[in-house]
């Protein structure tokens, strides 16, 4: 029993670590692989979840998140970035060491919100709660502080691996969460896909400082 | 009955978007969203029971959808008429499906009694009305679409990890399986959830459906959506969806206040819910006097009002929910009734295209057609809660219940409200009976202009001499989620 | 009761005549009395008679530049200030007008007559007319002040504010010589030289058209219209002094109803109005004329003063805080 | 009176308050429609308004038509000007913001000071009057006429509502003490700005920020009189307030429908322009004269009782209470006859400058009578403003019950003041001297050029001689700008609400403005850190909360 736990911890951990790692990569290459890792991991737990508890779901949404998080998705970007050969480094809008500062700070917040709760006689301890939890805002911090709209997108797709680390340790959670994750990281893509083609023809880039010029012009 | 109402919209985009001319894809527009108005009336006989059924709320609020999504259907018919050369076919096949899922997914948002269909039906809502706006493919129009994607997502996103919070915080009274997601269930037994896990819940939950709310400081995509978006589109944009997105608010809101009262651990929502508020009220007013595009404007408005709703539910309590959910639909009524009668304006002016809604562009517009222009006017004073318009009953009992139960409060309300109506009738006065610019030559008001009108009138009649009947559901809600 | 009534009647009718009869005469005095201080020999005391005399017999010119309200303004002055006369005892108290004497109803009077005449000034539309209106507006302005609070200190003294109640009461119950009293004497003697038009605020006898005041006004006038304002003039003179001897030397005023105390009074009233007319004099040859924007500052003191006067009552009833 | 909730029923009532207040609107109405307004939906909105307010049994009925005619008001002077309007709307919402949450508050002085806030803003009291002289000239005469006789009147109508009847026991001294100081400052710029105003219009509006004062201030009288049990003073100062309603009732609107005749047929309302119209207009002239007198409370005018019965008031008031507060009230006295002085200049200076004289201009001399209506109604305010001058003494005893209701303890001594024997004195004296100039002097006059201080006649090419050389509108008040203005108004002769109270509301509100633009041009980035850190801020304020 202890056995499931120190490894659904681990496996948590590591994500959380490649998640902060997000933060500290400069070129869009490195965060593409990172992410894919960090998806990786993430179907593992998944897997090692069923596993504990005995849930067929979650041996699917391992599956789906192995599929198209840790596969799918990283090839897209990868062909995206190759397609519009797109300057490698990405210029961040925060010195790194700061928002790398600020993300121990937000691990620490996520702690000190869920600390708190009482989780009696549920699989799902704090100290994951607290993971996922902290796994989200640096994703969202990697959205706030990144200027290039695939490494925006980078960070939206690893909070969404906070979500499903959240999701795969809820207790015989109903399938309607995952699925919609599944369909939103999908729909998402497909979505962003759309986006990064049309504006590609109007900016001749990504990067969103194109957007940003035609908001300056106050309307 | 209500299964039909969400999934034939649902069931019909796919069609829409597939085959048929723009004009074909509107009239079934306007036909299937009468068909839902009328499903949607007809759920008060038969509200049906399960995973999908229509609360008092459901109905009330599901009642309005159906009747804003079809007199939509039809703004947006005689909008085709003016605007079809200006898209291709294919742009205009997925505006109507889209219009379709907009308006299946909102319904799904009111009738679903599991958090996690509420969700679903939120984010598809959203991914639709993303490519809504997108549609006319301007660069502004994207930008917008992307604005609204990418907040929107993250605002999903948050949802998403409130409601697994919920189901969550909801094991130790419910323990695993649906109903621990199911509303009903979860509003029974409040009192014993996780206080302190349901208060992160409900932040997270605040945040994102506060996204689709767009409460400030989580506004951000709405103005663009509305000045760059299709024109009728912002319609079911600024009405359902805020409502929805309000309604999911209040419910959550709810069982943190149970669970606080009946001594939970939780901490009370009312603190957030008046932040939120009175950001968005005071982001409004000010935003108000420095605009030059009409819709942008109003976008700005509908995000006073849905902090207004905000501040209510913050405020708690029966009468003050009640007023919320009044001001809610009121707000739902005028804005739609404003937003059309507001295309026949740029219509009257030439076109109706983005960017043709500006103040200087329509202003003087009684000399172009009177009836148009004092519609226009009369929905634009409506806005401002002054009577005889309806919103100033709901706004009336809001700030009675914040004097009472909060009156620290009331001052910045007040405030707010003051500047706001202020900043509105400013920009009334010339729009309506200003001077024209040069070579404006009168013409003819379209007949749906008379829709605005029932629009308007309902909405008085609702707030001054509200069915018993309605009073009745609307207060049963109150008093049920207060 | 008749009998009463018959007897306050006749003082009644004693007072009024006696008032329009002595008007000029006073102004004769004051008048003569002037260029006598000057060392000047100066008109008989009866001149006032004879200059009335002669405009009544002038035929009478109107402007072709005023309206069908010229001559309205003259008869509205006299009249007003005539009422006004009549209302001010002068030898004897219990008039059949005292209920009428309202302090604020004289005021009121005086303000009309003073409107009216303004009016005048402005009737023709030139310069100097216009000029002495704005002035006298001016001054009208502080003087209106100065005398309410005044009034006021007589209200708190004599608890009623009728000239009769007021010289009634200061002439029985003792007063005495209180400090307010002679506060409020200096500012209703300043609103008195004002209203009169006599110097430092005007003069009578000054014809720089630029420098006149209430002269200035009249311009246009002349015959009987003319003879109406200057008539008022004179009949305001008497009637401050009347108003200021039955307040501040009430004594051995006589009463209506008892005949015998009537000489007395008379001679009284007499020697008390030529001791005013005597002292005016004195006092305009010893000051001098100041300019118009002083007089605001003038009248401004003697609103302080009247404030003043009531501030010490309220110090003398010792009441708090 | 009960709290109404919406959807419960609206109730109307009429007590002698009501009665008196609709009694005060009725022959303005009448006047107006038939200065021009007979056809314009709006005004009779506005109208109905008026009404529902005055005859509201509960509050929300009180509420629904004060706004209802805020809105038409509003209306009405957005067809005449836009910038006024948007200056005029917020004072009215403002009055409803106040107003709405005071009639719901439990009676108390927080009540109070709102009821005064709120309706105090909508009737133009010091200092929140600087819309009243702009919005009001700003709509058609008819309009203007019944904005400053009646609209104002029912926001007076309020306050008595509430500060006697409503909050009566309640009631502290010291409320009436602040609607005094409110009031005495309201006499005073009013009174100043009607001496200096140059437009005609303007200036009537300054003389009803003036005169709302003077029903202010006795009003306040009444209360703290009330409040302290003095009897007499209560009588007192409500008589003349009440009488000053009544008698500003009448001949503001008068004025200001004859200020319209003259826009109408000179083409202009400012008083330099203007000058001897009463040649070319005798009726208009008569009846701005009657007007005037009112607007003077000159005796055997409209305006005097009022004025009487205040300044005894006021007086009496002098009488009771600590030395602060006497000494308080001398000051008042002294400000009340600076007031009473200035308005005479005022209404001199109007009918002198615009009337008399010769005219300024072409147009002014090319003057014609006005038309039939507006001329009938400002006659027939004109007749009514005739018994409200010979015969106070039976209006008052008209008035008792409504005093009886306000302050049932308080005396009602008949009034010292009685025009009629006024009348018949000057009757006499005229008759006298009719007598003796028709007996003895020269019958008839002359028509000759003026004299003028012996200056040559005109030009034949200047038939009115040169304008520049008779004074101006501004001429005549220029002394007292010297004496007066310069210490009272703010530098410019501004308005000093305007400019000390106004000017850093709006720079204020222009902060706000900026920072609300610098939100919006955030770019999406700074958008989604807006979300993330408030995010983290309310996170962090969870976790603190639950924490502690």
């Amino acid at each position: 029993m202890s056995l499931t736990f120190s490894l659904a911890h681990l496996m948590g951990g590591i994500i959380l670590v490649f998640g902060f790692s997000l933060l500290s990569q400069r070129r869009l290459a490195a965060m593409i692989t990172i992410y894919q890792i960090q998806a990786f991991v993430l179907s593992a737990a998944a897997f090692w979840q069923g596993y504990a508890q005995h849930e067929v779901n979650l041996y699917l949404t391992g599956l789906i998140t192995l599929v198209i998080k840790a596969i799918a998705l990283p090839i897209g970007l990868r062909m995206i970035v190759a397609k519009f050969n797109m300057i490698r480094a990405v210029e961040t809008a925060m010195p790194v060491l700061l928002s790398t500062i600020i993300g121990v700070g937000l691990i620490g917040v996520a702690v000190l919100v869920v600390l708190p709760s009482t989780l009696s006689a549920v699989s799902l301890t704090r100290e994951d709660l607290a993971i996922a939890l902290s796994v989200v805002l640096l994703g969202l911090l990697v959205m706030t502080t990144r200027r290039n709209a695939l490494a925006q997108i980078i960070g939206f797709l690893s909070t969404e691996n906070g979500l499903v680390l959240a999701a795969i340790g809820m207790p015989g959670m109903p399938f309607v969460a995952e699925f919609s994750v599944a369909l939103l990281v999908l729909l998402a893509f497909l979505v962003v896909g759309v986006f990064l083609f049309r504006i590609r023809e109007h900016f001749d880039t990504l990067d969103l400082t194109g957007i940003e010029e035609i908001e300056r012009r106050g309307r | 009955m209500i299964l039909i109402a969400i999934i034939l919209p649902l069931l019909a985009a796919p069609f829409l978007g597939l085959i048929g001319s723009p004009r074909q894809g509107a009239i079934a527009n306007v036909a299937l969203s009468g068909i839902v108005f009328i499903l949607t009336i007809a759920a008060f006989a038969a509200p049906g029971s399960g995973l999908v059924h229509a609360d008092d709320l459901g109905l009330v609020f599901g009642g309005v959808t159906g009747f804003t999504g079809l007199t939509t259907a039809v703004a947006s018919f005689f909008y085709l008429r003016e605007a079809e050369p200006r898209l291709s076919l294919r742009r205009w096949r997925v505006y109507h499906a889209m219009c379709q899922v907009v308006l299946g997914s909102t319904l799904l948002g009111l009738y679903a009694d599991n958090i996690g269909l509420l969700w679903a039906a939120v984010e598809g809502a959203t991914i639709a009305a993303t490519l809504g706006v997108s549609m006319p493919r301007t660069a502004s129009a994207l930008e917008a679409a992307w604005k609204y994607f990418i907040l929107g997502g993250v605002g999903i996103g948050l949802a998403l990890f409130g409601t697994m919070l919920v189901y969550l915080a909801a094991q130790p009274a419910l323990g695993p399986g649906f109903s621990a997601m199911s509303f009903t269930a979860l509003t029974a037994h409040a009192a014993g959830m996780d206080g302190s896990l349901l208060t992160l819940a409900f932040v997270l939950i605040l945040f994102g459906y506060g996204t689709k709310a767009a409460l400030v400081p989580l506004h951000g995509w709405l103005p663009d959506a509305y000045a760059e978006g299709p024109a009728p589109l912002t319609t079911s944009l600024s009405g359902p969806l805020i409502n929805v997105a309000l309604i999911a608010i209040l419910r959550f809101r709810h069982m943190l206040e149970a669970n606080f009262t009946s001594g939970g651990t939780a901490l009370p929502p009312g603190p957030f819910l008046l932040t939120l508020g009175l950001a968005s009220l005071f982001l409004a007013a000010f935003s108000f006097s420095r605009r030059r595009d009409a819709r942008r404007f109003f976008g700005f408005s509908s995000i006073e009002h849905s902090g207004i709703a905000a501040f209510a539910f913050g405020i708690g309590g029966a009468a003050a929910v009640f007023g919320g959910l009044l001001h809610m639909l009121l707000h739902t009524l005028i804005k739609s009734a404003l937003l059309q009668v507001l295309i026949r304006a740029a219509a009257l002016r030439g076109s109706t295209a983005p960017g043709h809604y500006g103040f200087s562009h329509l202003r003087g517009l009684i000399h172009s057609n009177k009836y148009t222009a004092l519609v226009l006017g009369a929905a634009m004073f409506g806005l401002t809660g002054l009577p005889p318009s309806g919103l100033f009953v709901s706004e009336f009992i809001i700030v009675m219940q914040t004097i009472q139960r909060s009156p620290w409060a009331s001052l910045p309300l007040g405030l707010g409200l003051l500047l706001c109506a202020v900043a509105i009738l400013r920009n009334l006065g010339p729009l309506v009976f200003g001077h024209a610019p040069p070579r404006t030559k009168p013409a003819k008001a379209t007949p749906e202009t008379h829709l605005v009108t029932l629009h308007l009138a309902l909405s008085v009649v609702l707030a001054f001499a509200m069915p018993p009947m309605l009073v009745g559901l609307l207060s049963q809600v109150a008093e049920a989620l207060k | 009761m008749l009998l009463n009534f018959l007897l306050r009647l006749i003082a009644t009718m004693l007072h009024v005549g006696l008032t329009f009869a002595l008007a000029p005469l006073v102004m004769g005095v004051v008048t003569t009395l002037r260029a006598w201080v000057l060392g000047r020999r100066g008109p008989p005391v009866v001149q006032p008679y004879r200059d009335l005399y002669k405009l009544l017999r002038k035929s009478t010119l109107v402007p072709e530049t005023a309206s069908q309200l010229f001559s309205a303004w003259p008869l509205a002055c006299a009249l007003s200030i005539a009422v006004a006369a009549m209302l001010v005892p002068g030898f004897c108290t219990g008039l059949l007008t005292a209920p009428l004497s309202d302090f604020v109803t004289i005021m009121g009077l005086l303000a009309l007559a003073r409107a009216a005449t303004m009016l005048g000034g402005l009737e023709t539309g030139f310069g100097f007319g216009g000029a002495g209106a704005a002035r006298e507006a001016l001054y009208g302005v502080f003087a209106e002040g100065a005398l309410l609070v005044v009034l006021l200190g007589f209200g708190l003294l004599a608890h009623g504010v009728t000239v009769d109640g007021i010289a009634v009461a200061f002439d029985t119950q003792h007063i005495g010589i209180s400090v307010s009293l002679g506060f409020a004497l200096a500012a209703m003697l300043a609103v008195a030289l004002t209203e009169t038009g006599r110097i430092p605020t005007d003069n009578p006898a000054g014809h720089l058209e630029l420098a006149m005041v209430h002269e200035a006004m009249l311009l246009e006038y002349s015959g009987r219209n003319l003879l109406l304002l200057n008539y008022a003039a004179m009949l305001r003179l008497l009637l401050w002094m009347s108003l200021i001897g039955s307040i501040f030397l009430p004594f051995g005023m006589a009463r209506a109803t008892d005949i015998l105390s009537w000489p007395g009074g008379l001679v009284l009233w007499l020697v008390k109005l030529a001791a005013m007319s005597a002292v005016l004099p004195v006092f305009e040859v010893s000051s001098a004329k100041m300019r118009v924007f002083r007089v605001p500052e003038f009248l401004g003191v003697a609103m302080l003063l009247g404030m003043l006067a009531a501030i010490f009552l309220f110090v003398a009833a010792r009441i708090g805080a | 009176m009960f709290v109404g909730l919406p959807g419960q029923g609206m109730h109307v009532h009429l007590d002698a308050l009501s009665l008196l207040f609709l009694g005060i609107l009725l022959p303005q109405v009448v006047a107006g429609a038939l200065a021009g307004m007979r056809n314009s939906p709006t005004f009779w909105v506005f109208v109905l308004g008026m009404g529902l307010a005055l005859a509201a049994a509960d509050a929300f009925t009180l509420i629904l038509g004060f706004e209802l005619m805020s809105a038409a008001s509003w209306l009405l002077v957005l067809r005449g000007d836009q910038k006024p309007a948007t200056l005029y709307v917020g004072m009215a919402i403002f009055s409803a913001a106040c107003l709405v949450p005071a009639v719901f508050l439990p009676a108390g002085s927080i009540a109070f000071l709102l009821i005064v806030l709120g309706a105090g803003a909508k009737a133009g009291l010091a200092p929140l009057h600087f819309w009243l002289p702009r919005a009001h000239p700003a709509p058609p005469a008819g309009v203007s006429a019944l904005m400053s006789g009646g609209m104002v009147k029912v926001a007076l109508y309020v306050i008595i509502r509430y500060g006697f009847v409503v909050l009566g026991p309640e009631a502290q001294p010291w409320w009436g003490g602040v609607l005094v100081a409110a009031g005495a400052a309201s006499v005073l710029v009013g009174a100043l700005r009607a001496m200096l105003e140059t437009e005609l219009k303007t200036m009537l509006a300054c003389s009803t920020v003036e005169h709302v004062g003077l029903i202010a201030v006795g009003l306040g009288i009444a209360l703290r009189a009330k409040a302290m049990g003095d009897a007499t003073t209560a009588g007192l100062g409500l008589q003349a307030a009440l009488l000053c309603a009544v008698a500003h009732g009448l001949y503001k609107p008068l004025l200001f429908i004859g200020a319209g005749e003259v826009k109408h047929s000179v083409g202009t309302t400012s008083l330099n322009w203007l000058g001897g119209l009463a040649r070319a207009m005798p009726r208009l002239g008569l009846l701005m004269l009657a007007g005037a007198a009112g607007m003077a409370a000159l005796p055997l005018g409209p305006g005097f009782a009022p004025e009487f019965l205040l300044w005894h008031a006021a007086i009496g008031a002098a009488g009771t209470g600590g030395i602060v507060a006497r000494i308080g009230f001398t000051a008042l006295l002294a400000l009340l006859g600076l007031g009473a002085a200035l308005a005479i200049g005022a209404a001199v200076r109007m009918f002198g400058v615009a009337f008399l004289g010769r005219p300024r201009t072409l147009q002014a001399a090319a003057a014609e009578e006005g038309e039939r209506g507006p001329l009938i109604g400002m006659a027939l305010l004109a007749a009514l403003c005739v018994p409200v001058a010979l015969l106070p003494n039976l209006l008052l005893d008209a008035l008792s019950p409504v005093i009886r209701l306000l302050a049932p303890q308080a005396a009602q001594p008949p009034l010292a003041y009685a025009p009629l024997p006024l009348a018949g004195l000057a009757g006499l004296v005229a008759v006298g001297a009719a007598f003796i100039l028709y007996r003895h002097g020269v019958r008839g006059s002359r028509e000759v050029p003026a004299w003028n201080g012996g200056f040559g006649k005109p030009p034949p090419w200047l038939p009115f001689g040169d304008p520049a050389t008779q004074p101006s509108a501004t001429g005549f008040g220029e002394p007292i700008a010297r004496a007066i203005g310069r210490g009272l108004l703010a530098p410019g002769g501004a308005d000093p609400s305007e400019a000390f109270l106004l000017a850093p509301l709006a720079r204020l509100h222009l902060r706000g403005v900026r920072v609300a633009e610098r939100i919006r041009r955030a770019t999406i980035r700074q958008r989604l850190a807006f979300i993330f850190t408030a995010l983290v801020a309310f996170l962090l304020a969870l976790g603190l909360g639950e924490g502690g």
